[in-house]
């Protein structure tokens, strides 16, 4: 049989399969019951005028603890395999020379970079954005610096305390929730709701995305440093 | 230490822009941020020492950014006139020219004016010596091709960075 | 007009995905597999998700290049 | 007032628009990619500007943000397009025949890969 057939054949019965489905498709006229009630009454449970963040680290808090789970699992093992011992180590690498213009206009950019990825982090819960976007966005702060300077050594220890110490603090505000108030695990009842918009509202949210931001970038950061550093190895 | 106050007044300004609001409690976390980062990320940085902060300086700064906008334009209407000819007259080919600026900011501005300007693109850059991509070659030394390229933007940058 | 703007975003994410998968060279299957990335993000930004949007645009057109490179690097070094 | 704004700003977005349309023609009719990266550069540059510029006037409100952007795009937009120039050349893409002159290829030496120490 050749391929190509099986491969048309393949595709012609997945169009079969699905065209009922695309005809009766109607597009999103109404809200389903779960998202009617978080449109309704996301502001005024969670007091974020940021209904995505509210449910991802309020009404879903438990499946963004998996999540970060999962990524530092990924790191963990990124770290595992990839690490280089001090011995293994080439002592000189011939590398292109970065131009000055980069070296120098980085400087200026990953600072720049870093603070705003650390705005999304703190109006996290009233504009779009949040925890891993401030992260991620952290992280390509990171990826700059190596670009700019590909020998530039990423201070382990540093990065180390900064992702457990962060980690904790999101489980332990979620427990906090669990054991003090009837919210739940990750209850953002922690602190007063205040009034939605302003930057101190939202009981404990903006706090959990912040410890979540820094988790996820120094994660991020931390795994590219060891791909950079696995460049060296013998 | 001039290096990260600089630096905290950079992030502080991008901070109030962004946030596009006074309110004092945004300033004080933004104050933070901006005092974390200039010292975390600002430990060797030399790029904002090298600006002249005098009267005339900044008079100058003003004046190269009414200069560059104007060049921008021009290039631009060059560059569209070459692309819609039929013919496309074009006379590529790799210049070299030399700059007197000596501080690594002010170079770095000049090699990003000359990429926006009319036909001209820096390609690389070597301490003093720019090779830059021209559209229409109209001198092939060192000399002429400097005073055709470098000379609009060096007079300002020079009293702009030293 | 915004369906046709996604209709072609998504089609032009759906040939650079080809591109990636059945181009000989590497390095520039890793750069139509950012585009990807970009194109999917502004698709993630007209269907009203910003928030995703962003995360797609710094993480997959960024860091996943950037890693897709250095374990090319690797790759092509110890092959030497 | 409102009005008059909001048409200046409409001009400025048809202007970026028109001047994105002529880095397109000029990435097609270009014959290296020195040029095109040349006519995509300057014009993308401009044309960003100028959607900015009109977006900030039918918008007021966002309009510190766009300052932002503003010296962002003119910062990070050049340095880009030299840094792929830059690795275009040294990964020898070709030339088109037009090219008269090439100072960059004779001076080019060892200079350019430096050897650097990696223990720590």
């Amino acid at each position: 049989m050749d391929k190509k057939f099986m491969v048309a054949l393949l595709v012609a019965a997945m169009a079969v399969i699905l065209f009922p489905l695309f005809q009766s498709f109607e597009g999103g006229t109404q809200l389903s019951e779960l998202g009617q009630y978080y449109t309704q009454n996301g502001v005024s449970d969670t007091g974020a005028t940021n209904l995505v963040a509210s449910v991802v680290v309020t009404y879903r808090g438990l499946d963004t603890l998996g999540e970060v789970t999962i990524l530092f699992l990924a790191a963990s093992i990124i770290s595992f395999f990839l690490s280089v011992s001090k011995d293994d180590r080439i002592e000189n690498r011939t590398v292109m020379s970065v131009t000055e213009i980069l070296s120098t206009a980085s400087q200026t950019l990953v600072p720049i970079i870093v603070l705003v990825g650390a705005y999304i982090l703190v109006n996290g819960h009233l504009t779009p954005g949040g925890g891993f976007q401030g992260g991620a966005i952290i992280a390509s702060g990171t990826l700059l610096m190596f670009l700019a300077n590909p020998n530039h050594k990423l201070n382990h220890t540093i990065i180390h305390v900064i992702e457990s110490t962060s980690g904790i603090a999101f489980v332990a505000i979620g427990v906090i929730g669990v054991l003090m108030m009837d919210g739940g695990f990750l209850s953002n009842k922690l602190f007063d709701l205040g009034t939605p918009g302003e930057v101190i509202s939202a009981g404990a949210m903006p706090l959990i995305n912040i410890f979540l931001g820094l988790k996820v970038g120094t994660e991020l950061s931390n795994v590219l440093g060891i791909f950079v550093e696995s460049q060296n190895e013998k | 230490m001039k290096n990260n106050a600089l630096m905290f007044l950079t992030l502080m300004s991008v901070w109030v822009l962004l946030n596009a609001s006074l309110d004092p409690t945004l300033l004080a976390i933004g104050a933070g941020v901006s005092l974390l980062i200039s010292f975390a990320f600002c430990s060797k940085c030399d790029v904002i020492s090298g600006i002249n902060l005098s009267p005339k300086a900044i008079a100058y700064s003003f004046m190269f950014v009414f200069v560059f906008i104007g060049e921008l334009i021009k290039a631009n209407i060059s560059i569209s006139k070459r692309v819609l000819a039929p013919s496309l007259p074009i006379n590529p080919g790799i210049v070299q020219v030399k700059t007197k600026l000596k501080s690594k900011v002010g170079r770095m501005v000049l090699a990003n004016a000359i990429t926006l300007t009319p036909g001209t693109f820096t390609l690389d850059i070597k301490g003093e010596d720019l090779f830059i991509h021209w559209v229409d070659v109209k001198s092939t030394d060192v000399d002429g091709a400097t005073k055709e390229i470098v000379s609009t933007f060096e007079k300002y940058l020079e009293v702009m960075y030293g | 007009m915004l369906t046709v703007l996604a209709a072609i975003l998504g089609i032009a994410a759906v040939v650079g995905a080809y591109y990636a998968i059945h181009n000989e060279k590497l390095t520039a299957a890793i750069i139509a597999s950012g585009i990807v990335g970009m194109v999917s993000s502004i698709l993630f930004l007209l269907l009203a998700a910003p928030d995703v949007a962003m995360t797609e645009a710094s993480i997959g057109s960024a860091l996943t290049t950037a890693i897709f490179f250095f374990t090319l690097n690797k790759i092509r070094q110890t092959n030497g | 007032m409102g009005d008059l704004l909001e048409i200046i700003g409409g001009v400025f977005l048809v202007l970026g628009s028109i001047t994105m349309l002529l880095a397109a023609i000029g990435m097609y009719r270009m014959p290296d990619f020195y040029n095109r990266i040349q006519v995509a550069t300057k014009a993308s540059t401009l044309g960003l500007l100028q959607v900015a510029l009109g977006v900030g006037l039918i918008m007021p409100g966002w309009a510190p943000k766009l300052v932002v952007l503003f010296v962002f795009i003119l910062f990070t937009n050049p340095i880009s397009s030299h840094l792929v120039a830059r690795a275009a050349y040294f990964t020898k893409v070709p030339m088109s025949k037009d090219t008269k002159i090439d100072k960059l290829k004779e001076s080019i030496s060892k200079a350019h890969l430096k050897t650097v120490k990696t223990k720590a």
